[in-house]
């Protein structure tokens, strides 16, 4: 392995960790609990044959080792504190502390979902002032904080269609999808009771007027729409493409997961969308958390409001804030309680902090950087869609093919460079795609040691191919076999599973 | 503003490297007609303390310090500060999805570990690797037991969590799956008799909730029989996961939908929870969700990754199993290190002491109100019945800093003024005492 | 480099950093104040010539890089959180969480020192709580927070003796110090005042009582003595040192960094001892922070009392806590306000979170685990001194010296072992010493790896003496030149300084 | 113990492995008579939720949320959470003194940029990795001097901070040290006749403190001037250090001893804090206190290590310059992280900030009192005499949820009822002027 290109890493020694039921026996305590302050009770007596003999295989280990165990084991991630980490599509931002701190203070993280709401008016006014500021900032009329992610905000949006339409007389039978969308797009639709048909992209990456014209008719209800599209292009027909919907009598969703490009330079509601979600957890910087959680607020035009999901956060006639159950309309309620509280609370703080210049200058800055690289390697990569770009562009691997090295490969070896990887294979509509969406919290410098990672990486594939696809060679696991993990899958730990040696 | 890393030179080398003289070129994609000419309507740019002042405010406006009595599907229970100080850490909350294993084996392990324990608490073979909660969990293992069985409908018990029905028939609306429901019997069990006449031929799952919204023990096995006997799918949901340390898991279910809330996850005004299902080793091709899994790197070295995708809309689009994407990962980590603090014993002991806090204050409720579903086994709820309107009672308590029970009479008016009241370990024995005390006033 | 007996440890991709001055440029900001709501002034007019042009190479950087700067420095300390610290003399035991919440609690973190007595009486509750439990831990009869470490409490308590026996009428000239004494013993006589004579240890590493009896004189203040003592050695006969001292009119110090092997087993105040100090960020778990800070508390019995520093923490008659400043013997004040009342808080949380079964089981566990390392060693490593250890056992490299390997090499080689390495080449009595103490957090497991790692490095010097002594080899840096640094002192980052390759 | 990672049979392995038979066996080496046959006099094993009750029951017998006009020494100011954040990492709050800097590049790093920053502010040339705090500082920097010199005594100016000179006095005590006082003008500054007649042929050192105890700032440039024209060696203490953002730095000095409270560090009732000495590069090897250093790792590397450690206590015993060992290293990496986050404008804009609050306030205060000390500047504090008692002015406060000026008649008895008062970004308008009122009742 030549390292000599390699500048922002060094390998470093770090501990190993098996599993923390590899830790446990019996005796040891993480824990204590205060005495009892009621009579104890024999738990065989009061539930008798409902009571639980013995906790199986839980672990049991004390609190020096779980903070071992857990500090350990964190340090094998790579994370947004550590270094760029342009997953297309992610919008992986920086986390702010601030956002951390006002979500646990007393009084909001100890708040029961069911606590009176005469003393629940900080609660409710957070979400009422996050309300205000996300509809000014998508031109939308009314909104739902209720959705728990992007996926589930598109669910209550598509079921808002369904019912607008319904009220009108006939829900419809379609929805139509650009073949660039996210799969959570079809997925929902399918949900929601309707048939997924594929649009066709143009071939600049857009949507195709003509077809759309041609597909457009009474059985479809609506088009689920990224914008900027997932190519990270901004659809320049887009008033044109609502028109069409509204004309024969479908409503246009937009799949907000590209916020990040728009907020404070242009609006959907502006634009003709009639209803879309947004990701607190993408544009509004609510942590990633490995996986979750995240949140999806629907916004939508007054046409859609009577069905939002209930409750809604409304001001009552005394001027404090309550929650309105009284939605004949509503399409009904899409999570318990009213959604990722917590996410709210951090998506509010992140917008109090940058304010509306702070905004606006963020979306600039995302779309400087990922205009910027877009520059410095469309030499090095294959860029399928000329277009213009906005926070992100989309690479294919179509040069490295040559040498049999594919997206993945190139991926794989960013790591050894000390970034993580871009996102692989998606859309699906550029074979062997590298999706590159740095955001606005990269630097020029660490834009800079980005670009010249993927420029040695080209240099890389043309000398010695074997290097990229044997690639990473820096971590504690090399590339691990997702095809066995698959092919016979081993989903828990169980008592007496070998581990290998180096654990 | 503070946490964009240029400073105005930077901006202006990057755009003369771009080739643009402004910012505003890289904007022209957008039609100059949509393209906002004002600034946005939110407040001002703050300074961190201002920040923090405002929700300060906020949080000061909110009830704090008060003695909880709410149970109602979110639990009050002792937070380890051990918890909040790991997920803390930047390497937890500051990553993505795991889809880089090499670069993520904390994530992946932590999730392996949920995955397992979920298993040895519930009785069930496999566990995802979270829902968004138990609400959403329960209607897309409604719809995982359609898949499974080929059948069109499910039975749901009356004494599910209110609003879990409430988000299965959301869910279900589109779906050609008519869900009837099952009442209940005077000890405050699913009326068995009922339910084996509402199940059909084409019935494919049964969900109950145990311990059911009344706090009482349902008799998984007797139901698992019926349900098994009928060619349907069981679906126990678990809304108090702290329950688990006290009572026999259902293992008889086919599928279970499980809230990890008291597992360390704040009350949080209801959200960020995290929901999990676990089901039996043949049924996991159907589960919704993502899924971890142990294979080997090229040395043999065991590590983790994400696995069984083909299950999941990013390859399956719209034949997937469901739409989730993002789910609850980090809080499920929070739950992993709670059960982890407290483990085997530690539940165990913890559970008994909400049971008999519980057995206490029912007790002590029952020499000035009724307490209603005596004959079945209960955990850490129970449901007080008063003469008096059980608004106005919360409202006395609430001016002695307590919040009563969560009044039953808009999802049950049958039960006239009756309220679900929860002790935890967090509630004092002199806490229950006023609390009874100013009930039975 | 051969890894195969390195079970604990391996190499992982690992981000670079420079210095936070290379990364800022003019117009990055990672704050932003408040608006100014009184009339702003024109420093120059306020200031005159007192007023400050600019601040010349201070960093200009935002908040996201501030984050990733000290996130990715981090990572490059090994720290208890990471796995067993076993330094010698430092007790470097486990941080409890619960600690670093109570401590950070508002009401005591935002408290002003010089904030009214009534309404700081949560503050003096903790002292005065503290204070009591510290006080039947050692035996003694009175106490002060004051001292800020270890060394400043030996201070103080040297400053004390020189009072008592000033008052006595002459505060004599000398104090008797044995050769295997930390430095600050010494360093500290010094600034007292006192010339340091030098007491040998005896063949099994004790104080030498005929040497004691010799060198006892009316010259003579005291003995600063520590017990157990540097070499984990219990003084058997302290209570006869403690005569001769006093029998003569001296007075015996001790010096309580080693109180984790007496806390709930035995009591210095039982054993004759006059006066102490207590490390908390040793014994009572207060985190050492890279350096610091510390608490060094200091006990002793009546005689001494009223020359303690002053204020000291009474009750007074209404009841209520407040500070006795009239305390007109006292040998002053040793540190402004009271003392890192930060640590007070911390090394409480853990007294109350253990209680009396948990201090006495820590202790034992302590023990315990230095002698279970100690037998398992014995044969790889020389013992010079065999007397039966408390908690914690010094070896030397005499072995290993035959094929030119020290014991600062075998400390390098730990760390390619994933482990901190012991205390190197103290004490000074143990030419080459190996001093291990690996306190009560450490898991039978983790010792395992330990004396594992040990034994293969003992092999490793047999079979490959080089391998040892160009240690480490898993670090992002290898050895570091010491003796070039001291030669010519790089003591601040300058304006254009030159980074090698690889920063 | 919940702490402690041992099973009972753990341990009963380890004995037989070591050939004990009980425990008691290992605690041999202590004479029986000296060992505890009783339990230790210490509460109970208490839950971590009740370790955390009694400290909040103890938090909230203290002031929180008052309104705070009190410096003397400790200052109010904003601490941003990224602080908190970022030193709450184990790696660096669990790690010890950086003696393997291999494993320790982290620590080292912090600290080499905390010596740069503060050689920046400070104007010096070098800067240690930190002392206990200033009062401990200013002492250890007098003997500097002294060994520096040769010469055997010390003036301090009395508008040093009083605990300081307290501390001073208890350090030379036995040092044949002695240390003469220089008093004050009408203008609050060091009286320069008085010095100059103070300072003798042995005179070491001068201590002045700028901005002084009553806020004032000192003409530190004409007593370098008089200060080394008599061959004795000029000390400045500086307690604000936020100063530093507003004021000249006192590039004249030969060693400045800082308190580092100001920078990100909570007034935690008095410590732990930080101090720091900064000097001339010539007089390095006489400074007390650890340094970091820059050097090279055999592959040409850059890195970090503690360096000059034959000044130090574990090399030079007795003749060491201090014997000082642990230091404040986290609260100095805590100063370091502040004065990263306002930087080179931050803390020059902040700095302006303080300074209009306090010449804001002491306008107005000059409006129903006497503001004292008008004739030279200062930074955030000043000095207010009144009719009234000062602590009968500061009762009237405290129930207005005020905390006041503090009262100088203890140290500065000629001021008569005078209290020094300080006002900082934290401090509103709304605050000052309700204080004013309440003062001028
Ligand atoms: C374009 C797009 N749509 C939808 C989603 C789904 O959002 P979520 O993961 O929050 O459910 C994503 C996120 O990955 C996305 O990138
Ligand atoms: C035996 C001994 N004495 C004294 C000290 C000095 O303590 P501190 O570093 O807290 O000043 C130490 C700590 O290193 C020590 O080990």
């Amino acid at each position: 392995m030549s390292d000599k290109d390699i500048k922002k890493a060094t390998r470093h020694v770090n501990q190993n960790e098996g599993l923390i039921f590899e830790r446990s026996s019996p005796g040891k305590k993480g824990y204590r609990l205060p005495p009892l302050d009621v009579p104890a009770v024999d738990a065989k007596k009061v539930l008798g044959s409902a009571a639980r003999e013995d906790l199986g295989n839980m672990p049991e280990v004390s609190e020096m080792e779980i903070i071992r165990h857990f500090t350990r084991i964190s340090t094998w991630n790579y994370a947004i504190d550590l270094g760029m980490y342009p997953l297309g599509s992610c919008t992986m931002k920086y986390n702010a502390r601030v956002n951390e701190v006002v979500a646990r203070l007393g009084g909001l993280a100890d708040a029961h979902p069911y606590q009176p709401e005469r003393i629940s008016q900080g609660a409710l006014r957070i979400m009422k002032t996050l309300s205000d500021c996300l509809l000014d900032i998508t031109g939308m009329d009314a909104i739902t904080l209720q959705p728990a992610a992007g996926a589930h905000g598109e669910m209550t949006g598509i079921l808002l269609i369904h019912a607008c339409l319904k009220s009108r007389g006939n829900p419809r039978k379609k929805i139509l999808i650009p073949d660039s969308a996210h799969g959570t797009n079809p997925a929902t639709a399918a949900i929601c009771g309707y048939a997924v048909e594929n649009l066709k992209s143009n071939a600049q990456g857009m949507v195709d007027i003509p077809s759309l014209e041609a597909q457009m008719n009474e059985d479809v209800a609506g088009l689920m729409l990224t914008n900027p599209n997932t190519l990270g292009l901004f659809e320049r027909d887009i008033a044109k493409i609502a028109d069409i919907l509204h004309k024969k009598g479908g409503l246009l969703y937009m799949d907000g997961a590209n916020m990040n490009a728009l907020v404070g330079k242009a609006r959907p509601g502006d634009f003709g969308v009639d209803v879309m979600h947004l990701n607190l957890h993408k544009t509004f910087s609510t942590p990633h958390g490995g996986g979750g959680p995240g949140s999806g607020p629907v916004a939508c035009k007054k046409i859609l409001e009577p069905f939002l999901p209930m409750p809604l956060v409304v001001q009552k006639a005394d001027g404090t804030l309550g929650f309105d159950y009284n939605r004949p309309q509503s399409v009904g309620r899409v999570r318990m309680f009213y959604g990722n509280f917590g996410m709210h609370v951090r998506a509010l703080a992140y917008i109090l902090a940058n304010g509306f210049d702070g905004l606006r200058q963020t979306t600039e800055d995302a779309v400087l950087n990922a205009n910027y690289i877009r520059k410095k390697l469309e030499g090095d990569y294959e860029l399928p869609y000329k277009g213009q770009s906005m926070h992100e562009v989309v690479f294919s691997d179509r040069i490295q093919q040559h040498k049999g090295v594919k997206t993945g490969d190139i991926a794989k070896r960013l790591i050894d460079y000390g970034f993580h990887p871009y996102t692989v294979s998606f859309p699906l509509v550029v074979p062997g795609a590298l999706m590159i969406e740095p955001t606005e919290s990269e630097s020029m410098e660490e834009l800079n040691l980005f670009i010249d990672a993927m420029q040695a990486i080209a240099r890389e594939v043309e000398q010695d191919p074997e290097l990229v696809k044997t690639a990473p060679h820096s971590t504690r696991v090399s590339r691990l076999d997702e095809t066995a993990a698959a092919r016979k899958p081993v989903l828990r730990w169980k008592p007496g599973a070998a581990v290998s040696a180096g654990e | 503003m503070r946490y964009l890393p240029k400073s105005p030179a930077d901006r202006q080398q990057m755009l003369r490297e771009i080739g643009c003289k402004t910012i505003d070129d890289l904007f022209e994609p957008i039609p100059a007609e949509y393209r906002l000419k004002r600034d946005l309507n939110v407040p001002r740019q703050m300074a961190e303390s201002e920040v923090i002042e405002f929700f300060h405010q906020c949080a000061a406006t909110n009830a704090a310090r008060y003695a909880v009595f709410l149970g109602a599907g979110a639990y009050h229970h002792y937070r380890p500060v051990v918890i909040d100080s790991l997920i803390s850490r930047g390497e937890f909350f500051t990553a993505y999805t795991p889809y880089q294993p090499e670069i993520a084996q904390g994530t992946l392990q932590a999730i392996f570990e949920f995955q397992t324990m979920i298993c040895e608490l519930t009785g069930m073979e496999v566990a995802n690797a979270s829902m968004y909660d138990a609400s959403t969990g329960t209607a897309e293992a409604i719809m995982m037991g359609v898949r499974l069985t080929g059948r069109n409908s499910a039975v749901v018990a009356r004494t599910v969590h209110p609003e879990y029905r409430e988000v299965i028939k959301t869910y279900t609306q589109h779906q050609a799956l008519p869900i009837a429901e099952c009442g209940y019997k005077e000890d405050g069990r699913l009326d068995l008799a009922e339910l084996e006449k509402k199940i059909t031929d084409d019935t494919a799952a049964v969900l109950i909730q145990s311990p059911n919204f009344f706090g009482t023990i349902e008799d998984v096995a007797a139901i698992a029989d019926l349900v098994h006997r009928k060619g349907a799918l069981l679906v126990v949901a678990i809304s108090e996961a702290l329950s688990l340390g006290a009572v026999r898991p259902p293992a008889e279910a086919d599928i279970v939908a499980m809230e990890s809330q008291s597992f360390g996850v704040p009350l949080g005004f209801g959200g960020p929870y995290a929901g999990v299902l676990a089901t039996k080793e043949k049924y996991v091709r159907q589960i919704p969700g993502r899924l971890v899994g142990e294979t080997r790197d090229r040395d043999g070295k065991r590590g983790f990754v994400l696995t069984l995708s083909t299950r999941e809309q990013h390859i399956r689009r719209e034949k997937a199993t469901s739409n989730i994407c993002t789910n609850q990962a980090l809080i499920a980590t929070m739950a992993t290190i709670y059960m982890t603090i407290y483990g085997r014993e530690g539940l165990k002991e913890l559970a008994h002491q909400n049971l008999a806090k519980a057995t206490y204050a029912a007790g002590e409720f029952s020499k000035k109100a009724k307490v209603l579903f005596g004959g079945a086994p209960r955990f850490n709820e129970f449901v007080v019945q008063t003469r008096e309107d059980s608004y106005e009672i919360n409202s006395r308590l609430l001016e002695k800093k307590m919040i009563g029970g969560f009044p039953l009479r808009k999802f049950y008016p049958e039960l006239g003024n009756a309220a679900l009241w929860c002790c935890t370990e967090l509630n004092s024995k002199e806490q229950i005492d006023a609390a009874v005390e100013a009930v039975g006033q």
